[in-house]
């Protein structure tokens, strides 16, 4: 359903887009079905001349059953939605699968920074390119970011992978995403971090393996002068 | 709700309502809280962890339970009264428990608080001497604006 | 239960989560960073086992006051009371020769966050050491007249409640070192 | 019960032996009515600051960079300043004084049938902080720096230092003021309680109390219970403001995660305190509208407590993707569905108090139904954001925006709606009008439901929060969804136009419109059986005793379909 609205680029996409489904299929259902029957109810005892109400107590067992049982359903249906909500947050934040390379990613007040590895595809050496507002990533390769901030809190969401995760001042915060479409996309930041929180946008680049191999030759400081255009740690709390 | 304005009884010992209490009785609670207090300033002092965190805590708890029973008279109180408190006291368990694995905590699941470690490293450091430290108030704990050493 | 009673009793209910939730969060820096207990040594055990003392001594008055209010005996309740805001008001003015010491050593509320908790946690519960003693001097006030007797119980409670705070406090901030 | 009571607090209001001036009447009263429409008319004062402010901040948002008329242009600054300001004041300003503090205030004494509250020079204490707590608030708009704009989840570092805010007394403005109207609705709780427990008139026992009382001492118990270590929280970071220290501030060794668990500790609670009152009004009005007793009234009881309780268990699913550690979120995601238990079970109890009813849809039934169906929506969609997995693409967008409009529109301003158009007549002795009552219903549903489905869809399409302009975000222009974001503004307008109707409505009816009977609705409970408006001490003709309980309507042994709690059992039915 939000792949219509959204591109869906990273492997785990889809996997979300799948629970929101499930629940969108059960909630919905009960949804109108508790509707109909509400609005069923009042058409049906209207008031009328000379009929009086019923009088039912709703404290007998056969009475009773009319809120048990949806109750015992609700349950089922509770737990199957769990299940599915947790399997796929198991993948997506819990367990990170080998990364082909890390990215670092690093918010402030009202700026994205990102620090990738680099042709030796390591980061904090010499040639790791850092970039503002503008992330680069290779298609079909597993990335691992390391998230942090500078000064308040912020939030590294990415729509097209249906990945969000706050960035936290003093914290690291380790995620991954694999990439399965190229094109540019929004990064947001969704925590409200001050008055510029509104012109905190950035661009998720995903390229080809070969266009990437180009963009970090023409971006990766030359060795010469590679001391003062990249600082290793620069002031975020990083490595 | 009775209009009563106490429980009728509790059992055994107790059976005679708190307000009947002779004054010597009280006294003799305040000489044993008083006793509690000098074991729990002494305990300490021997530098055995455990002596220390039963003299600290534990007896903090018994004087709690003195002052609770016998000045606050809980025990000749309503029940639910009773209960009240110690649902209380339940709720600050279970945030304490739903708050410990992300604060108490330094690092867990894809999570590192480079910040915190920092602190408790420099701070150790700082601390291994001991005496002259009025020297070292003033230093703000080193924190995430000046990058660590994590790993 | 009288009215008055069961209000305090859901006031202290209440005042629980409060102290509940300083001191939790206390617990969980303190129990995350060893490094205070080079802070802590700095604190002054002895003024806040004077202090424990003096708040134990106040809360035997405030029950003795009770005693003799529910005996029907105004005067001595009133002065069992004054009694008890006289340990109120020592037990500041140790207080206040405590801050002002620790303070002049350099050791202010935003030198660390361990001082900031213990200025914080020590604030809150002097605040309400002092609402206690103005609430006992009405409450003395109409005692001494024979007014109003069921209120010395319903103060002392109160008082005995932060007493029971303290009882809490001083391990919690001077002897965990 | 009601003995003991009575004589502690008898000495504590003079009963009216002079004639009480002005002041004494309307601004410096201890009588729980006055009180009550103090709360009340402050309350809508407030309503109408937060209906002004989500008018500037919508505008901005359909045509962004517009002068808003009335306003002018909305900045960054502003922009936050607004939205914040908007969700602080419809929660703190205007749901919990409205529904708890002036409903509970009304309502309380007069149906539990005593005359005053037992504490009644705290319950105007309560309502002096409460109203000083709200002009520091409004107040907060003209210092410098302007109002604080960190939403009113006041997530510090943001929050806490000013260098970051850039609004360093606005923000403390804020904070003193939240603090201050806890510390009011926390005298005001220890005052229902007690009230409550003590004060019941002679024969009601706990299950002949009316389900909206039930309902506000539970949310006031819930608000006690919870609110502690928030206000704690909040002593800390007003010290981190002021005094530079570094609870919530990690470069000096504290937490900022700290702080969202203090907020959502007593934040998830406080949902709930709102829900069940406006509950408990649903439960009076469908019960008298559809003259039916209350389908398994303990059921009702049970339900509520158990929510309750397990709403202690819930809050960090606000936090999933906040920087909890990602196991915890396992824990939460189970809890939070949990509670979807109860709280539909309590709406299956409503649907099923229907059946077999003689159902009149009056304005107050028309509002309480109307809760029911919107609150239905709000609450299905509340399972996308407690599944932790769909919550990741969830979180902050305007999905989550559009589910909590769905449960808060319905409990501040549907269920104050139902309560003030039912208990409009015993207030203030008036009848108000049908017709108008009903078109201010249809012009408020219908607008109401065009501003939130919209925002779902842009929700689902990725638009966050609390963003000013959307256009420097490329991927969030894309065809349809600027209209979509003016379809909900204009529906806003729409909504608040016809909030006019209720205004003029409400004091039209108030100064002309037909004297009020003493029991209009033909209900059951004490509330009725006191004058219309009911004096000082509430029951002229003496305290009333009680003999049944409170659901009693189309009882096959009697003639009549309702049977008042005062009416002794041996007395022949009236005719």
């Amino acid at each position: 359903m939000i792949d219509q609205y959204v591109e869906s680029a990273s492997t785990y996409a889809g996997d979300i887009d799948n629970v929101i489904l499930l629940i969108l299929a059960i909630v919905g259902f009960w949804f109108l079905l508790a509707q109909a029957v509400f609005f069923g109810l009042i058409f049906k005892f209207k008031a009328r001349p000379n009929v009086k109400a019923q009088y039912v107590s709703g404290e007998k067992p056969h009475e009773k059953r009319w809120v048990a049982l949806p109750h015992y359903a609700t349950l089922v249906f509770d737990v199957l939605i769990i299940v599915m909500a947790i399997k796929v947050w198991h993948e997506v934040k819990i367990n990170l699968p080998e990364a082909n390379s890390t990215v670092r990613v690093i918010a402030q007040q009202w700026a994205w920074t990102f620090v990738h590895p680099g042709p030796d595809n390591k980061l904090d050496t010499a040639d790791d390119i850092t970039t503002v507002d503008e992330l680069h990533v290779e298609l079909n390769k597993t990335y691992h970011f390391e998230l942090t901030s500078r000064d308040v809190l912020h939030s590294f969401s990415v729509p097209v992978f249906r990945l969000k995760q706050d960035a936290i001042p003093g914290r690291i915060i380790k995620g991954w995403f694999k990439p399965t479409q190229t094109g540019q996309f929004d990064i947001q930041c969704t925590e409200i971090c001050g008055i510029g929180h509104g012109i905190m946008p950035a661009r998720i680049v995903i390229e080809t393996e070969a266009a990437h191999r180009l963009w970090n030759q023409a971006n990766a400081p030359k060795l010469a002068d590679a001391a003062p255009t990249t600082p290793p740690t620069s002031a975020g709390g990083m490595p | 709700m009775s209009d009563t304005a106490h429980a009728p009884a509790a059992p055994g010992s107790h059976a005679v309502a708190h307000a009947s209490h002779p004054d010597s009785f009280y006294v003799k609670i305040w000489g044993v809280l008083l006793v509690l207090l000098v074991v729990s300033v002494v305990g300490p002092e021997l530098g055995i962890r455990v002596v220390t965190l039963f003299t600290a805590f534990g007896i903090a708890v018994v004087k709690a339970y003195l002052v609770i029973k016998n000045f606050m008279h809980l025990g000749v109180e309503k029940k639910y009264v009773a209960y009240l408190l110690l649902t209380m006291l339940a709720l600050m368990v279970v945030m304490v428990g739903g708050v410990g694995p992300d604060v108490l905590r330094h690092q867990g699941t894809n999570w590192d608080n480079v910040a915190a470690k920092k602190a408790v490293e420099a701070g150790l450091k700082a601390g291994g001497g001991h005496g002259e430290h009025g020297a070292d108030h003033g230093a703000p704990a080193p924190g995430a604006a000046s990058p660590g050493e994590a790993h | 239960m009288p009215t008055g009673r069961l209000a305090v009793w859901w006031l202290i209910a209440s005042e629980i989560v409060i102290f509940g939730g300083v001191l939790g969060a206390y617990l969980m820096h303190r129990l995350g960073h060893p490094e205070w207990a080079n802070q802590s040594m700095h604190t002054s055990t002895w003024k806040g086992a004077l202090n424990t003392f003096i708040l134990l001594t106040s809360s035997l008055s405030a029950v003795l006051a009770h005693n003799a209010a529910s005996r029907g005996d105004g005067k001595r309740a009133a002065k069992l009371l004054w009694a008890t805001i006289g340990g109120g008001a020592a037990f500041l003015v140790v207080k206040s020769f405590e801050w002002t010491a620790e303070i002049k050593a350099g050791y202010t509320i935003s030198s660390n966050t361990f001082w900031s908790f213990y200025y914080t946690a020590a604030g809150i519960h002097g605040l309400h050491v002092i609402a206690g003693m103005i609430v006992m001097m009405f409450v003395a006030a109409d005692a001494a007249k024979g007014k109003e007797l069921q209120r010395v119980e319903n103060a002392g409670l109160y008082w005995h409640f932060v007493d029971l705070v303290w009882i809490f406090l001083f391990p919690l901030l001077y002897i965990a070192k | 019960m009601s003995t003991a009571a009575h004589a502690d607090h008898g000495h504590d209001h003079a009963h009216a032996h002079h004639e009480p001036g002005f002041v004494e009447k309307y601004l410096w009263s201890t009588d729980h009515k006055m009180i009550a429409m103090q709360y009340l008319f402050t309350g809508m004062a407030m309503a109408l600051v937060g209906g002004f402010t989500v008018y500037a901040f919508r505008m901005q948002l359909a045509f962004p960079g517009m002068s808003v008329p009335g306003y002018g242009r909305v900045t960054a600054t502003d922009y936050n300043a607004l939205v914040t300001t908007h969700g602080s004041v419809m929660i703190f300003w205007v749901a919990m004084p409205v529904l708890i503090a002036a409903l509970g205030n009304y309502l309380i004494p007069l149906m539990i049938g005593c005359d005053d509250m037992v504490f009644p020079r705290l319950n105007r204490l309560s309502y002096q902080l409460f109203l000083i707590s709200a002009i520091i608030l409004v107040a907060s708009f003209y210092v410098p720096g302007g109002a604080f704009g960190g939403a009113w989840t006041s997530y510090p570092p943001l929050s806490a230092k000013a260098e970051y805010s850039l609004t360093g007394l606005g923000s403390s403005m804020w904070l003193f003021a939240v603090a201050l109207e806890f510390a009011a609705f926390l005298l005001g709780g220890i005052n229902f309680v007690t009230t409550v427990m003590n004060s019941r008139a002679p024969g009601m026992k706990m299950f002949d109390v009316p389900i909206v009382v039930w309902m506000i001492i539970i949310a006031s118990i819930l608000f006690m219970a919870s609110v502690g270590p928030l206000i704690a929280g909040a002593i800390m970071l007003m010290f981190d403001q002021q005094l530079g220290t570094g609870f919530f501030d990690p470069a000096k060794g504290g937490d900022p995660v700290l702080w969202q668990h203090l907020f959502w500790f007593f934040g998830h609670p406080e949902v709930y305190v709102v829900l069940l009152p406006a509950m408990g009004i649903v439960a009076e009005i469908i019960t008298v509208f559809s003259r039916k007793k209350l389908f398994a009234y303990k059921t009702v009881l049970y339900t509520a407590i158990g929510t309750g309780v397990l709403s202690f268990f819930v809050w960090a699913h606000h936090q999933f993707i906040a920087g909890i550690d990602p196991r915890m979120a396992n824990v939460f995601s189970v809890t939070t569905l949990l509670i979807s238990i109860p709280v539909a079970e309590m709406v299956f109890v409503y649907i099923g108090t229907l059946y077999g009813g003689s159902i009149r849809l009056t304005t107050p039934m028309l509002w309480a139904l109307a809760f029911i169906a919107e609150f239905l929506l709000g609450g299905v969609t509340g399972i996308f954001l407690g599944a932790s997995g769909a919550d990741i693409y969830f979180h902050d967008t305007y999905f989550v925006v559009a589910h909590f409009h769905y449960t808060f529109f319905p409990i501040a301003f549907i269920g104050s709606f139902a309560a003030i158009t039912y208990w409009f007549p015993k207030m203030f002795g008036k009848m108000m009008n049908e017709t108008w009552g009903k078109v201010h219903f249809w012009g408020t549903i219908i607008p109401f439901n065009f501003i939130f489905i919209p925002l779902f869809l842009l929700g689902i399409r990725g638009d966050h929060r609390r963003i000013y302009d959307y256009r420097h975000f490329p991927d969030l222009m894309k065809a349809g969804m600027q209209d979509l974001r003016i379809l909900a503004t204009i529906s806003l307008l729409v909504l608040l136009a016809f909030q006019v109707v209720f205004l003029v409505n409400f004091f039209v009816s108030l100064f002309r419109g037909p004297k009020a009977p003493m029991n209009p609705w033909n209900a059951n409970t004490l509330e009725w059986q006191a004058p219309s408006p009911p004096p000082h001490g509430n029951f002229p003709q003496g305290l009333p005793n009680v003999y049944r309980g409170p659901y009693e309507y189309s009882h096959p042994d009697r003639k009549d379909d309702y049977w008042p709690q005062t009416e002794p059992a041996s007395e022949p039915a009236k005719t």
